[in-house]
């Protein structure tokens, strides 16, 4: 089976600053691959090559064996690539249902069938499927930005799975997210992996929530892997150790 | 016009979009639509205290045929559009004469409503097509361009000017009179030496005194409205022009000459209208006007002070109050000031609504207007 | 919409419409001018309020509608192709007007379309081989549509109520498409809206585009109204009423520019009497409201239930 | 070639009431991220108050100068940021930008109500002489506002780079956050931004109304002109002010020269479109990275 996502010896500098030094991994449908690594190792700058915010300085990025290398954000959504942020983002103004059919309307048919088309864009279905699986009914007709922090969290992750993307990037999802609704959102994702067949890619620091949901796990330092494999033997590889503590 | 009665009740609930409120019987009514605001202010104040100045001496005397003047004012923003609103609004109201307004423009727009109202419209705009389009409801109260510019241009040939200069301001008003100038200029073989347009409200004319300057010619001719005006032979002197500068009217009036100051010396024109003319009625009004107004009223102060008393003679002529009647008697009719003093001058007009009288060649020297030469009416030359 | 709602927005109309036909010329011609002011508005809280863009030059589109009416209605042309005309030529420049707010954003965009509302102005007033110049273009005459001539203020009036009515109904039903969610993600939070596959880009240009042929509609209006166009009441002051009258109503709320034209429009005639200081005092109460209640006059319901 | 240079000068002259103008401009815009429609009122004012002190008080043109700079100081200065921005910079700019909007109405119909629409004249702080030199005539007021102007830009940017203030400033203007952990106060040093911007528009009205005759609504086109000027130089850049001011200045008088007077108040215009286009931090600006 031909990898899903396939990044290979991507190299980013900022003048002598080099940022990412050489990174080549793979992602296959129904994986989840976390990234680990110390701040400044290079994870979010591997992002946003990956997402194409920043132009890689060497090497490709293809998915679904297509070279998506130093694509925009609008193409690759619309090749079936999701993401969240690092900070919250959701329209505030919007309601949690409109922030929903915002995420996915704009996947099927034409602009101008879109301007003819049903208020909800036939995915009032989908918009109540979603929020039944993330359980935020209650809030589900309040505007999005006078949600608690949690909440908008998790309509912010809601909101990469409305288009049924088949790869979604996670950018440090448990940051600011109080314990209990972590382990909610473990038993989530976990459950879209399992049921839903969702691939995903997972910056975190928190070890104990990447140890419980990831299937591989990739370590970076000083914009290289350092390590890679299932999460135990990255978790206990001498090199990750000294990276993170400095040894 | 059908449901007046019904406005009434609804009217107050509308809090409406107001009428000023009518007259009494005893009142005669005078809407004055005019400048208060915008590129046309210093015009638009100037003719408001002339004709508040008329007002107050008429009523104090007993007013028009034993009824007193009741005037309002209302400010076009200097704007065409806003001007033709006020004229609406007033028209609404039926006064029995509508005044005003000064700038070209707004006259030009506003005019049909007095015509299609059947209120006579006592206007102060000096632009040559305004009267040439057969209304029957419009009066000037100063000569029009057509006629002053023929005055200056025979003067500008006589002292041997060959090529000139002309910087006109882009609005009716002086484009109005670059044309009609540049058409007296060449039938009198003047060379036109530069064609210069500014902005109304322009700030800086260093560019305009340089491509004066560059064209060499024997003098310059400026039409442009009070500020500019100033503006303008600030920068000239500035700059060190030193050919002769011709304006007609505004150039050299009373408040360009304040606003310009030291700048506006030497400055030459003609004008219809000032209150040094050699004529004891008009000085006897420059008290008047400075003593109420401790300023120094300049050609629109006089033009709306007769624009008033025209409405007077015309009406003690008539004998009575109609607005279709006075308007025909001003037609072709011809007012004496020993008869009615506060026109100040002889006065006729013809039949399209323009005037005729005695107008002035006059240069400013240590800040004031000296009379140089006295022109006749041209009905009598 | 609540059924109250409904009978609210239906006695609403209903004045409107007949309010007027108690008036006198003058109040026609105000209510008038306010429904044409009022479609302009609606035009702009599209690009302002709803997607989220700042514009200081809708009075340029209103000018380009208005000279467009009064060119083509001169030459000759029936009214029912020059508001179309109108509309298009509108919707075509403020396409082109988009184009910079892809590039910059809040305080540039400002500057951009102001400075794009000074060049339209300029062209106004300087060619005038085409525009009249500083003369304007007189004598406009008024429509004439499907045989019947709308020569009598309150006949004109009433046309201009339905086009209100009509360009009102297009509106909401722009609102609740899919487009209107659109236009929303866009003013929230555009970043995030090209990363659920939303094309800003696109959005942007229509914002632009749609509000635009708007304020040429609102022109091929106001140009009979007054039977005359010049320069003036284009320039930048316009554009200023108009993006106070959404700001003051409530951007972004759909009935924010009745209110925001009332407020701009009928408000100084009603406060005659303040003269000069009417305009002082609205400025200041601006800066209050922006203080205050920088959601509008709209917003003022919930401000006090919070 | 006279004629040229003589505009040059001329322009160059207008150029530098732009740039005291836009200077201001910029200045707030670094520390404190203030976008300030009301601008053109700031210098307008000014010229109300010498105006008032000179002929009402019948101060002498130097004591009214200093009277108002005093007055500029409190009320443009402090009381504009305290009363206006200090409330308004939480929310996002649009919101400083409407408010700053209807506050430039405000004043100036508040100065239209009490002063009249009228036009006043104004006293020039330089003598009304002509220079000749090789045949350029140049008048000594010119001369007077580029040196003033001049100075005065040279003068702030030295306070900027050379003083312990000056250098704080300019830390704040670059990363507030870093500044408040250096120990610099940071707000005193975002008075400081206001109080200088006040004193600029008053400098710069008593340069620019001798020419411009005080009117209520002059800081129309002075306050656009300064936000292209701004715009153009560089809004991030003091010294961007200048050259963007002189620039639009000097173009101004050539193009209203050779090309067409009717387009002259529009040169401001394209420059600024170009600017944005091809260059959107200005000619001498640095790129400000977009926040997420």
């Amino acid at each position: 089976m031909t990898a899903l996502l396939e990044v290979r010896d991507v190299h980013k500098a900022y003048g002598a600053i080099r940022a990412v030094d050489g990174v080549s991994f793979s992602v296959t449908a129904g994986e989840i691959l976390g990234v680990i690594g110390p701040n400044g190792s290079g994870k979010t700058t591997l992002f946003n090559s990956i997402l194409g915010q920043v132009k890689p300085s060497a090497g490709q990025v293809y998915f679904e064996g297509a070279d998506v290398t130093g694509m925009g954000a609008l193409p690759l959504s619309r090749r079936g690539i999701g993401r969240t942020f690092q900070s919250l983002q959701v329209f505030g103004r919007l309601s949690v249902r409109d922030n929903l059919i915002a995420a996915g309307q704009e996947f099927s048919g034409s602009a101008a069938g879109r301007l003819f088309a049903r208020p909800d864009a036939g995915l009032g279905g989908r918009a109540e499927e979603i929020i039944a699986l993330f359980r935020i009914g209650h809030v589900a007709h309040l505007p999005a930005g006078s949600l608690s922090y949690g909440q908008q969290k998790l309509v912010d992750i809601a909101m990469a799975f409305m288009a049924s993307p088949r790869l979604v990037l996670l950018d440090e999802p448990c940051a600011g997210v109080n314990p209990a609704l972590i382990d909610e959102l473990t038993e989530l994702l976990l459950r879209l992996n399992r049921e839903h067949g969702g691939t995903f890619v997972v910056i975190e620091h928190n070890m104990d929530f990447v140890m419980r949901l990831c299937t591989r796990v990739i370590c970076m330092a000083q914009g290289k892997v350092l390590a890679e494999g299932p999460p135990e033997a990255v978790q206990s590889n001498r090199a990750v150790l000294e990276a993170y503590l400095g040894v | 016009m059908m449901h007046r009665r019904t406005a009434l009740k609804l009217g107050a609930a509308l809090a409406t979009i107001g009428l000023p409120a009518g007259a009494a019987e005893s009142e005669v009514a005078i809407h004055n639509n005019v400048e208060l605001s915008g590129t046309g202010v210093t015009s638009g104040s100037m003719w408001k205290m002339g004709v508040d100045l008329a007002v107050k001496e008429i009523n104090a005397a007993g007013g028009i045929l034993g009824r007193k003047i009741a005037i309002t004012h209302q400010d076009n923003q200097s704007q065409p559009q806003i001007a033709k609103a006020v004229a609406t609004k007033a028209a609404d109201a039926e006064p029995y004469v509508m005044l005003g307004p000064i700038f070209s423009g707004d006259v030009n727009v506003s005019m049909a409503v007095a015509e299609n109202a059947e209120i006579p419209m006592i206007m102060g705009g000096e632009a040559a097509n305004l009267t040439q389009q057969g209304m029957k409801y419009l009066f000037r109260t100063s000569l029009n361009q057509a006629s002053a510019m023929p005055k200056l241009a025979n003067y500008l040939a006589k002292n041997g000017v060959k090529s000139m200069v002309v910087v006109w301001g882009a609005n009716d008003f002086g484009k109005g009179g670059r044309d009609a100038m540049v058409k007296e200029m060449a039938a009198r073989n003047i060379k036109l030496a530069a064609d210069i347009s500014t902005e109304p409200g322009q700030m800086d004319f260093s560019p305009v005194v340089v491509n004066a300057s560059k064209a060499n010619a024997d003098a310059l001719f400026s039409y442009m409205n009070e500020e500019e005006s100033a503006r303008f032979l600030i920068a000239l002197k500035k700059l060190g022009y030193d050919k002769p500068v011709y304006g007609e009217t505004v150039l050299v009036s009373q408040k360009v000459i304040e606003l310009a100051g030291p700048a506006a010396n030497g400055a030459k024109g003609h004008v219809g209208l000032s209150v040094d003319a050699p004529n004891p009625k008009v000085q006897e009004f420059g008290r008047k006007f400075m003593q109420a107004y401790n300023t120094s009223s300049d050609h629109n102060g006089i033009k709306g002070y007769t624009a008033v008393y025209l409405v007077k003679a015309a009406t003690e002529k008539l004998g009575k109050f109609d607005r279709k009647a006075m308007a025909a008697a001003i037609h072709g009719g011809s007012f004496s000031a020993a008869q009615y003093p506060g026109l100040l001058m002889d006065e006729s007009y013809d039949d399209k609504g323009d005037l005729d009288r005695e107008s002035y060649l006059v240069e400013i020297k240590d800040g004031k207007q000296v009379i140089t030469e006295v022109l006749p009416p041209v009905g009598k030359k | 919409m609540s059924p109250l709602r409904w009978i609210i927005l239906l006695a609403g109309l209903a004045f409107v419409a007949l309010a007027p036909t108690q008036m006198k010329n003058y109040g026609v011609y105000l209510t008038t001018l306010w429904c044409v002011y009022l479609i302009a508005g609606m035009g702009l809280n599209l690009t302002v309020g709803y997607a989220g863009q700042i514009s200081l030059g809708q009075a340029a589109f209103l000018g380009i509608g208005a000279y467009t009416a009064a060119i083509m209605s001169k030459a000759g042309v029936p009214y029912l192709a020059i508001f179309p005309a109108a509309a298009a030529l509108c919707f075509v420049v403020g396409l082109l007007l988009g184009f910079p707010a892809l590039r910059v954003q809040h305080h540039y965009l400002a500057f951009a379309t102001l400075g794009f509302n000074m060049l339209v102005f300029l062209v106004l007033r300087n060619e005038e081989w085409l525009t009249g110049g500083t003369f304007g273009i007189n004598n406009i005459p008024r429509p004439t549509l499907f045989g019947w001539r709308f020569n009598r203020p309150l006949d004109f009036y009433h046309l201009t109520f339905a086009v209100l009515v009509l360009t009102g109904v297009l509106m909401a039903f722009l609102l609740r498409s899919p487009w209107g969610r659109a236009f929303a993600a866009l003013r929230d939070n555009p970043i995030r809206a090209e990363s659920v596959g939303i094309n800003t880009t696109f959005y942007t240009l229509m914002a632009f585009a749609i509000g635009a042929a708007y304020a040429g509609i609102a022109g091929a209006l106001f140009a009979p109204l007054v039977q005359f166009v010049e320069p003036a009441p284009f320039g930048f002051a316009t554009s200023l009423s108009m993006l106070l009258m959404v700001i003051a109503g409530g951007s972004g709320r759909f009935f924010g520019p009745a209110l925001g034209s009332v407020v701009v429009v009928l408000l100084p005639e009603w406060l005659r009497f303040a003269a000069d200081w009417y305009l002082a005092v609205f400025g200041f109460l601006i800066v209050a409201m922006m203080i205050w209640l920088p959601g509008g006059l709209l917003s003022l319901p919930e401000r006090v239930r919070r | 070639m006279t004629d040229f240079l003589q505009l040059v000068i001329a322009g160059t002259a207008t150029g530098g009431c732009y740039a005291l103008a836009a200077l201001g401009f910029t200045l707030l815009w670094q520390a404190s991220g203030t976008i300030n429609f009301a601008l053109g009122e700031m210098v307008m004012l000014p010229a109300f108050m010498m105006l008032f002190f000179m002929s009402v008080l019948g101060l002498p043109l130097p004591l009214a100068f200093l009277a108002t700079l005093a007055l500029s100081l409190l009320v443009m200065g402090y009381g504009f940021k305290r009363v206006v921005v200090d409330p308004l910079i939480r929310h996002d700019v649009i919101t400083l930008v409407i408010a700053t909007l209807g506050l430039s109405i405000g004043v100036r119909q508040a100065v239209k109500g009490v002063a009249s629409a009228q036009v006043f004249t104004f006293p020039s702080v330089f003598s009304d002489t002509l220079l000749t030199i090789g045949g350029v005539r140049v008048s000594a007021g010119d001369i007077g506002t580029v040196v003033v102007a001049c100075t005065i830009v040279l003068a702030l940017q030295a306070f900027l780079n050379r003083t312990v203030t000056g250098r704080a400033m300019q830390a704040v203007a670059q990363n507030r956050d870093a500044a408040t952990v250096l120990g610099i106060k940071v707000e005193r040093m975002v008075l400081y931004a206001f109080l200088i911007n006040a004193a600029l528009a008053a400098v710069s009205a008593l340069l620019i109304t001798p020419v411009y005759l005080a009117k209520f609504d002059m800081g129309d086109t002075l306050g656009l002109k300064a936000f292209y000027a701004a715009i153009i130089g560089g809004f991030n850049n003091s010294r961007g002010a200048l050259l963007g001011g002189v620039l639009v200045g000097v173009l101004e008088n050539l193009v209203g020269t050779y090309i067409s007077p009717g387009y002259k108040e529009g040169v401001a215009l394209v420059l600024f479109m170009v600017v944005i286009v091809f260059r959107p931090q200005g000619l001498l600006g640095t790129v400000e990275e977009r926040k997420v």
